[in-house]
């Protein structure tokens, strides 16, 4: 259902400092998937869900989202239709809503935006509705300011919220890295029960484990670019590029001592990467299994890797 | 880097040209006919003055088609030709301005500088020690609040007046000529000690304030917390919160020196300072647009010339202004 | 860092106060106080340009640098020798003979000969008074110089002849007549003949230095007690007066200095023309114009009402603290004995006005203009409302206090008035146009050898709405017959005043009747001078120095060069 | 991060600056809106007995050289001063505020432009607007000096306010608004701005101080009102009259420091109240 192709993002405010924080990244996201972006921070995950929810424009590519091609269409009408189908949660609950004002505008503002032809009452029910299906009394938060709730209960209103649009495609921004251990189990569960609704998910975060716990498929980004992609399985299982490989071997073991760890041979594609001869560009995806994608250089012929 | 400078450069021409313009604008849109008074100044007798009406208005460009006259003012700008004076006539504005800008930059330059080296040091001060601080801060505020002339009027009477210290007229004493003696500067500097006054103790005040805030926001910061949390010597911790509240006071300096050439114009005034304040507050009462014209020039050059001064030189104070033109 | 700022600051002011040295000369300067003058009050902008053939000249430099062929004692009525040992109109009555006195010089020590003065009054510059009138120039000899009008205008010629100033040919010559007003001689092209020559000037001060080779030592057996006289640019009313009463850098004042009364009054030192009110000299005449293209001012009863309305006297008590005369009648004279003939007393009486509100009210309702909607202000007879400004310029404060009175007045009396204080330059573009309702001014009815001068800037001109009046009637009053007798007057000799006064009572029978003009009151010659190194200042009693105190343009010859020679060291 | 509102008032009601500050505005406050009653004479009435007295029973303040009463001429003038800082600070601020909003909400060559006007309208002194507008206008009045000086005195407004929403543009709720289909304009009127409401009082504050200070300037160098009185003018009257010189202090002295005490306050009331909102300038 979306399909992102070729899509970078490039701040040049300056030209010695061009940062490319996004480059030449394509995936999709089929119906009911969660797919997650998993990268340290500046890997530039959190800049494709931006320009996934339009709040930052893509400096090039294209994302389609039933084979519409979003970037073009920026009216306020074809925006608000796509909002109806997209929505997003971000990291830090406290800072999404407006701290004067009570958390159920929320509910308010789509009301007023989506369904102004709704009653007050019916409207209200729906709410009421939505909010006990993600696990919230709405007496309790109806009402309260931002900081009289937990974070969890509020990445819980913002699910509602999205719940209530009835939206095809949830953007969750790192939504657990601020919650307490206790609560984040809770909001992981929440969401696999909203993928059984059919919710499809596009799930940011730095967290490998979390990566794997929840969602169908990965992309691994550094610096922007898409390292490794495939099966969550598959990946995690057999990570091919030397970026992956670090990365998850960098999550301590409960199992195995530090420094027993097998020694790792070096890969065709780490030698690549440091040999001046090879490429500097952009790398182009390869396919090494089955949906299991590995992003490799060019090297110049003959050189010696 | 180098098109960070040269948009910024770009941007600075483009208000310059886009002031000038506006500058050459305003006295073409006022209704009265500033041929009219400069005959009234030049001669009262009626029998010529029709004659001299035509001369002078081709003299002044003012037969010619308005789209022309604007090319005309920037071809002369270019040469420094900033027309001739209607109230000074037959002074060029360019002979007036750079006679009277010298004791205009004299004055204000060093007032303005030094109360914010003073007004700085002080606010730091007071930002570290309560005691000093809730007994010279309301003074500040209240000279911050004062009006200028009223406190240059009462320098002027209690020091000049009746306690017979300073002259309170003009650049350097009626019995001397200017020359490159000791005895000039002297005399020079005696007559300088009260509208410097003048506009360092208001400017003083508002410094001070600023940077004992500015202080006050910083020693809260993480990095001072952290810095303390190390054990850092409180002396340390103060002097980080220094350099990084002493960057927005930078900034407002930028703008006191954009205005130093009219800033002083009420203290010009008072004192008899032959400054451009001086010669402006004349040119405004008088209607004449060229010199008003000549005088708004040179403000424009001063602003935008310390702004982008400011704006250079961030680049390399301030490590958080090169990320910023990273980041969106 | 904190160093090498403190470093780069301390260079920077260093820098920044050697800037005004730039320019200047070598030599050291510093003028000893007992061989130097200062003055204030004639001079109101920065010095332009030392041409004294323009308008706009530096204060002093006609008469102390530039002299005139004769002066005018404005205390006695008299004209005086200066260059010109006389100027007397041949039996012809066209030809004006004028013979310069001996040994004339300018101060390159060349000789002023007749050349010059038929070279001046021949001139092309557009500034030339006598352009319209003379003929030729004839030069006899070397001391006799003949001018020939071809229009005889007795009175305005007079005027010229101790205003104007002699230019020596040697450097004029070279300057074509049509750029002769915006030609800036350098100081070395400044060549006089006057006593005193420029040393040197800044934004606020011209320094003038004594010529001690000057011609007039011998010639005219005068000399200049003081080396210098340093003029001084006006300056804020306080600081005047604060430097006044120091006597430190300022001697003498010709500004209208408010609060005179109470000042010199607990200051000794500090001197003026009479030691109470009035305090100073009666120097020229306010009228109250109104614009007689425009309703109601094109009615006559509307404005001899207006005149009855007018409490001249709070202006001189009030808005000028008894500084001023009051005027003895309302005929608009100066009492000034050149004048004094022409003060027809029973005109004034008969036809003319006082303060007398219920004779003005009296006078509105009679000719229609009453209260008909009952709001306290009156209307037009036919009913519209009737409302009106009077415009001074901002900032000339006198007048604006004066002005609040007056329009005070008019609403006492009913009337729908509002002080109007528009910038300078709009203010004389309205009148210039005649775009006003009614305005206060004062140009050309200053102290002169004849009320011609008065009547001249009155009633000479008349210029319909759409072109500019320069010369006085800015109301647009049009009445040829005023217009023929003020030319008339011009064309009777100077000393046939019974012919004069004849037209003279014509001409007054007309303005009082009419009042196309009201006078309102005398502004002094405003002079306060301190006493602490100069003595003997011009005063009523106990001064030998009977001159007229004035330093403004065009008055050194009036008196002020004569005083500056009498003042004494204390 | 969002103090409880008792908080506020509690720590409003503990600030010394802020109280010093409120009792000098309400003294003013008072004089302005109760003084009228006392008030026996217009600001133009020549109504005393002598010009120049020194307070007396008749004249409470005394009178000018005009014999008109001081006393009369400071509550009107302090009336008309407010009302030029008030009416300026007001223009002022919402002009400096909408462009500031805009400039840094909606960006790219929008916010280039506008802030190119911005610095334009640094660069142009406002003496300049003044000369164009006095030609034209057939008098200055105390409304129209204020409209002048708060078209002119945005600037500063703009610019910090621009700031101020490019780093609340970051937060999360301007996304979920937007995300949340809400227009540009609903967004800054209602998300944006009311999170610098207590920034914007302060602006104000400062506007209304300044606009105080420039109107003073106006009036000496003669482009004050040429109708009705203020503070300014007093004091510029004062000066030309010689007030100080010839020792008519009841002259001179009430304007400036009228114009000294209630701007203080303003600065007074503004630091206060900056302490109130931040925790972290707070004495405690």
């Amino acid at each position: 259902m979306l399909q992102v192709e070729g899509l970078s993002k490039t701040y040049n405010k300056s030209s010695r400092a061009r940062v490319r924080a996004v480059n030449n990244v394509s995936f999709s996201v089929e119906k009911g998937q969660i797919v997650s972006l998993i990268g340290e921070s500046g890997s530039g995950k959190s800049t494709i869900g931006n320009m996934v929810l339009q709040l930052t424009k893509p400096s090039s590519g294209r994302i389609l989202f039933g084979n519409q091609d979003i970037t073009r269409q920026r009216s306020r009408s074809s925006l608000k239709e796509y909002y109806r189908k997209v929505q997003g949660v971000f990291q830090d609950p406290f800072s999404t809503f407006n701290p004067i004002f009570r958390v159920d505008r929320v509910f308010a503002i789509l009301h007023r935006e989506f369904f102004p032809n709704e009653a007050a009452e019916a409207w209200q029910q729906r709410v009421e509705a939505a909010l006990l299906s993600v696990g919230l009394t709405p007496a309790a938060v109806c009402g309260a300011y931002c900081h009289q709730l937990s974070g969890g209960q509020l990445q819980r209103i913002l699910i509602a919220r999205a719940l209530l649009l009835e939206a095809e495609l949830l953007v969750a921004d790192e939504i657990i890295s601020m919650l307490d251990a206790s609560t984040r189990i809770d909001v992981l569960n929440l969401l696999g029960e909203m993928r059984e609704r059919g919710l499809s998910m596009m799930f940011v975060t730095h967290d490998l484990s979390l990566g794997y716990y929840i969602s169908d498929r990965v992309i691994i980004l550094y610096k922007g670019v898409m390292v490794e992609s495939g099966n969550t399985q598959t990946v995690f299982s057999d990570p091919q590029h030397p970026y992956s490989r670090s990365l998850l071997e960098a999550v301590p073991r409960l199992d195995v001592r530090w420094d027993e760890l097998p020694p790792r041979p070096a890969s065709r594609h780490e030698a690549a990467m440091f040999n001046p001869d090879c490429d500097k560009g952009s790398p182009r995806m390869e396919q090494i299994g089955e949906d299991h994608w590995i992003a490799v250089r060019d090297c110049l012929p003959g050189t010696e890797l | 880097m180098k098109k960070y400078i040269s948009r910024k450069i770009f941007m600075y021409l483009l208000t310059f040209f886009v002031a000038i313009s506006i500058n050459w604008l305003i006295p073409r849109m006022m209704p009265g006919d500033p041929i009219l008074n400069l005959i009234s100044k030049l001669s009262r007798q009626a029998t010529n003055n029709a004659r001299l009406y035509a001369e002078l208005n081709q003299k002044f460009g003012m037969d010619k088609p308005l789209f022309s006259q604007y090319l005309l003012y920037l071809k002369n700008l270019t040469q420094g030709d900033l027309g001739q004076s209607i109230i000074f006539y037959p002074k060029t504005v360019a002979a007036i301005v750079s006679k009277a800008l010298p004791y205009s930059l004299t004055l204000t330059i060093p007032a303005i500088l030094l109360s914010f080296l003073v007004g700085n040091y002080l606010g730091a001060l007071a930002a570290r020690k309560k005691m000093l601080d809730n007994t010279v801060l309301p003074f500040w505020y209240v000279l911050t609040a004062t009006p200028y002339l009223w406190l240059s009027m009462l320098l002027a009477w209690l020091l000049g007046s009746k306690l017979n210290l300073f002259p309170i007229s003009g650049a350097y004493s009626f019995s001397r000529l200017p020359s490159a003696t000791l005895s000039f500067v002297l005399d020079y500097l005696h007559h300088w000690v009260l509208p410097f006054a003048s506009i360092f103790f208001v400017q003083l005040g508002g410094w001070a304030i600023g940077m004992r805030n500015l202080i006050i926001y910083e020693l809260d910061a993480d990095y001072s917390k952290y810095l303390r949390a190390l054990g850092a010597p409180d002396k340390l911790v103060r002097r980080y919160a220094y350099r990084n509240a002493r960057l927005p006071q930078i900034t407002g300096l930028a703008v006191q020196l954009g205005v130093v050439v009219v800033g002083a114009i009420t203290t010009e005034v008072v004192f008899g300072y032959p400054g451009i304040g001086l010669i402006l507050a004349q040119a405004i009462l008088g209607q004449d647009y060229f010199v008003v014209q000549g005088a708004f020039l040179m403000v424009v050059l001063c602003v935008l010339g310390a702004n982008f001064f400011i704006d250079i030189a961030y680049i390399f104070i301030d490590p958080r202004v090169r990320h910023s033109m990273i980041g969106d | 860092m904190q160093r090498s700022k403190r470093f780069i600051l301390l260079a920077l002011a260093a820098l920044l106060l050697t800037l005004p040295l730039a320019a200047t000369a070598e030599k050291e300067t510093d003028f000893g106080r007992k061989d130097t003058v200062y003055v204030t009050g004639g001079m109101w902008s920065i010095p332009t340009s030392f041409n004294p053939i323009t308008w706009s000249v530096p204060a002093g430099l006609r008469g102390l640098t530039y002299e005139s062929l004769l002066t005018y004692d404005a205390l006695s009525d008299q004209l005086k020798p200066w260059l010109a040992k006389s100027a007397v109109w041949q039996a012809d009555g066209k030809t004006l003979r004028v013979t310069l006195n001996p040994g004339t010089t300018w101060s390159d020590g060349s000789p002023l000969t007749a050349e010059d003065v038929a070279f001046t009054f021949t001139y092309g510059a557009w500034s030339n008074p006598f352009a319209g009138y003379l003929e030729t120039a004839n030069v006899i000899d070397d001391r006799t110089c003949d001018l020939v009008f071809s229009d005889p205008a007795y009175h305005s010629i007079n005027l010229n002849l101790y205003i104007w100033p002699i230019i020596p040919q040697k450097i004029w010559s070279q300057i074509p007549a049509e750029e002769a007003t915006d030609f800036e001689p350098s100081l070395e092209q400044s060549i006089g003949s006057g006593p005193y020559v420029i040393e040197g000037y800044d934004q606020d001060r011209v320094v003038y230095q004594r010529d001690d080779d000057w011609w007039g030592i011998k010639g005219l057996e005068r000399s200049f007690p003081a080396k210098r006289v340093v003029y001084i640019k006006s300056m804020a009313n306080n600081v005047a007066m604060a430097m006044l009463s120091q006597g430190r850098e300022l001697d003498m004042a010709n500004n209208y200095v408010s609060g005179l009364p109470a000042f010199t009054a607990n200051n000794p030192a500090l001197h003026t023309y009479y030691k109470g009110a009035p305090y100073n000299l009666p120097d020229n005449i306010v009228f109250l114009m109104p614009n007689h293209t425009k309703k109601p001012f094109n009615d006559t009863a509307f404005r001899r009402a207006l005149a009855f309305a007018i409490n001249t006297d709070d202006i001189v008590e009030i808005a000028y603290e008894n500084m001023i005369v009051k005027p003895e009648n309302s005929l608009g004279l100066l009492p000034h004995p050149g004048w004094a003939a022409y003060n027809n007393d029973d005109i004034a009486k008969n036809l003319g006005y006082s303060f007398n509100q219920d004779e003005a009210s009296r006078l509105l309702d009679a000719a229609g203009y009453r209260d008909t909607d009952g709001d306290g202000l009156r209307e037009y007879p036919d009913g519209s409302a009737l409302s009106f400004k009077v415009s001074v310029p901002y900032g000339w404060t006198d007048w604006m206090d004066a002005l609040r009175i007056i329009t005070d007045n008019f609403r006492e009396v009913g009337l729908d008035a509002r002080p109007d204080f528009p910038d300078e330059g709009r203010y004389q573009n309205e009148m210039v146009k005649g775009e006003f309702d009614m305005l206060l001014n004062n140009w050309g009815a200053y102290r002169s050898s004849s009320p011609f001068s008065l009547y001249q800037f009155l009633f000479s001109t008349y210029t319909p709405v759409g072109e500019d009046e320069w010369t006085g009637n800015f109301g647009r009053y049009d009445n040829e017959t005023l217009r023929n007798l003020v030319q008339e007057f011009n064309r009777i000799p100077m000393d046939k005043t019974q012919e004069s006064n004849a037209i003279v009572r014509q001409i007054q029978t007309v303005h009082m009747q009419d009042m196309p003009y009201i006078p309102l009151w005398i502004n002094g010659m405003w002079f306060v001078a301190n006493t602490n190194t100069w003595t003997n200042w011009p005063g009523e009693v106990g001064s030998t120095n009977q001159n007229y105190p004035s330093l403004w343009t065009d008055k050194l010859q009036i008196g002020g060069l004569w005083m500056l020679s009498e003042i004494k060291l204390k | 991060m969002r103090l409880k509102d008792n908080d506020i008032l509690h720590y409003a009601l503990r600030n010394r600056k802020l109280r010093i500050g409120l009792a000098i505005i309400a003294f003013f406050m008072l004089v302005m809106l109760a003084g009228p009653l006392f008030a026996r004479w217009e600001a133009r009435e020549r109504a005393g007995l002598y010009p120049s007295a020194p307070p007396n029973s008749t004249n409470w303040m005394g009178t000018t050289k005009m014999k008109e009463d001081i006393f009369s001429q400071f509550i009107f003038g302090t009336q008309s001063t407010f009302l030029i800082g008030f009416l300026a600070g007001c223009i002022g601020t919402t002009i400096g505020l909408s462009i500031g909003f805009f400039a840094g909400y909606v960006g790219g060559w929008f916010d280039e432009l506008l802030m190119m006007l911005t610095n334009i309208l640094l660069v142009i002194p406002s003496i300049a607007l003044l000369i164009i507008l006095a030609a034209y206008l057939p008098y200055r009045g105390v409304q129209i000096q204020s409209v002048i000086i708060g078209c002119t005195a945005w600037p500063w407004v703009a610019r910090a306010v621009r700031s101020q929403t490019l780093s609340l543009k970051q937060r999360g709720f301007v996304s979920l608004a937007r995300i949340s289909g809400v227009s540009p304009l609903r967004i800054i009127f209602e998300d944006i701005a009311p999170n610098m409401l207590s920034y914007v009082v302060m602006v104000f504050i400062l506007q209304f101080g300044g606009a105080i200070l420039y109107a003073v300037a106006l009036d000496f160098i003669g482009l004050g009102p040429t109708r009705g009185i203020s503070l300014g003018l007093m004091m510029q009257e004062a000066f030309q009259n010689n007030a100080l010189q010839v020792g008519y202090w009841w002259w001179f002295i009430p304007s400036g420091l009228s114009i000294t005490l209630i701007v203080s306050g303003l600065f007074f009331l503004n630091t206060g109240l900056d302490e109130v909102f931040n925790p972290k300038l707070r004495d405690q």
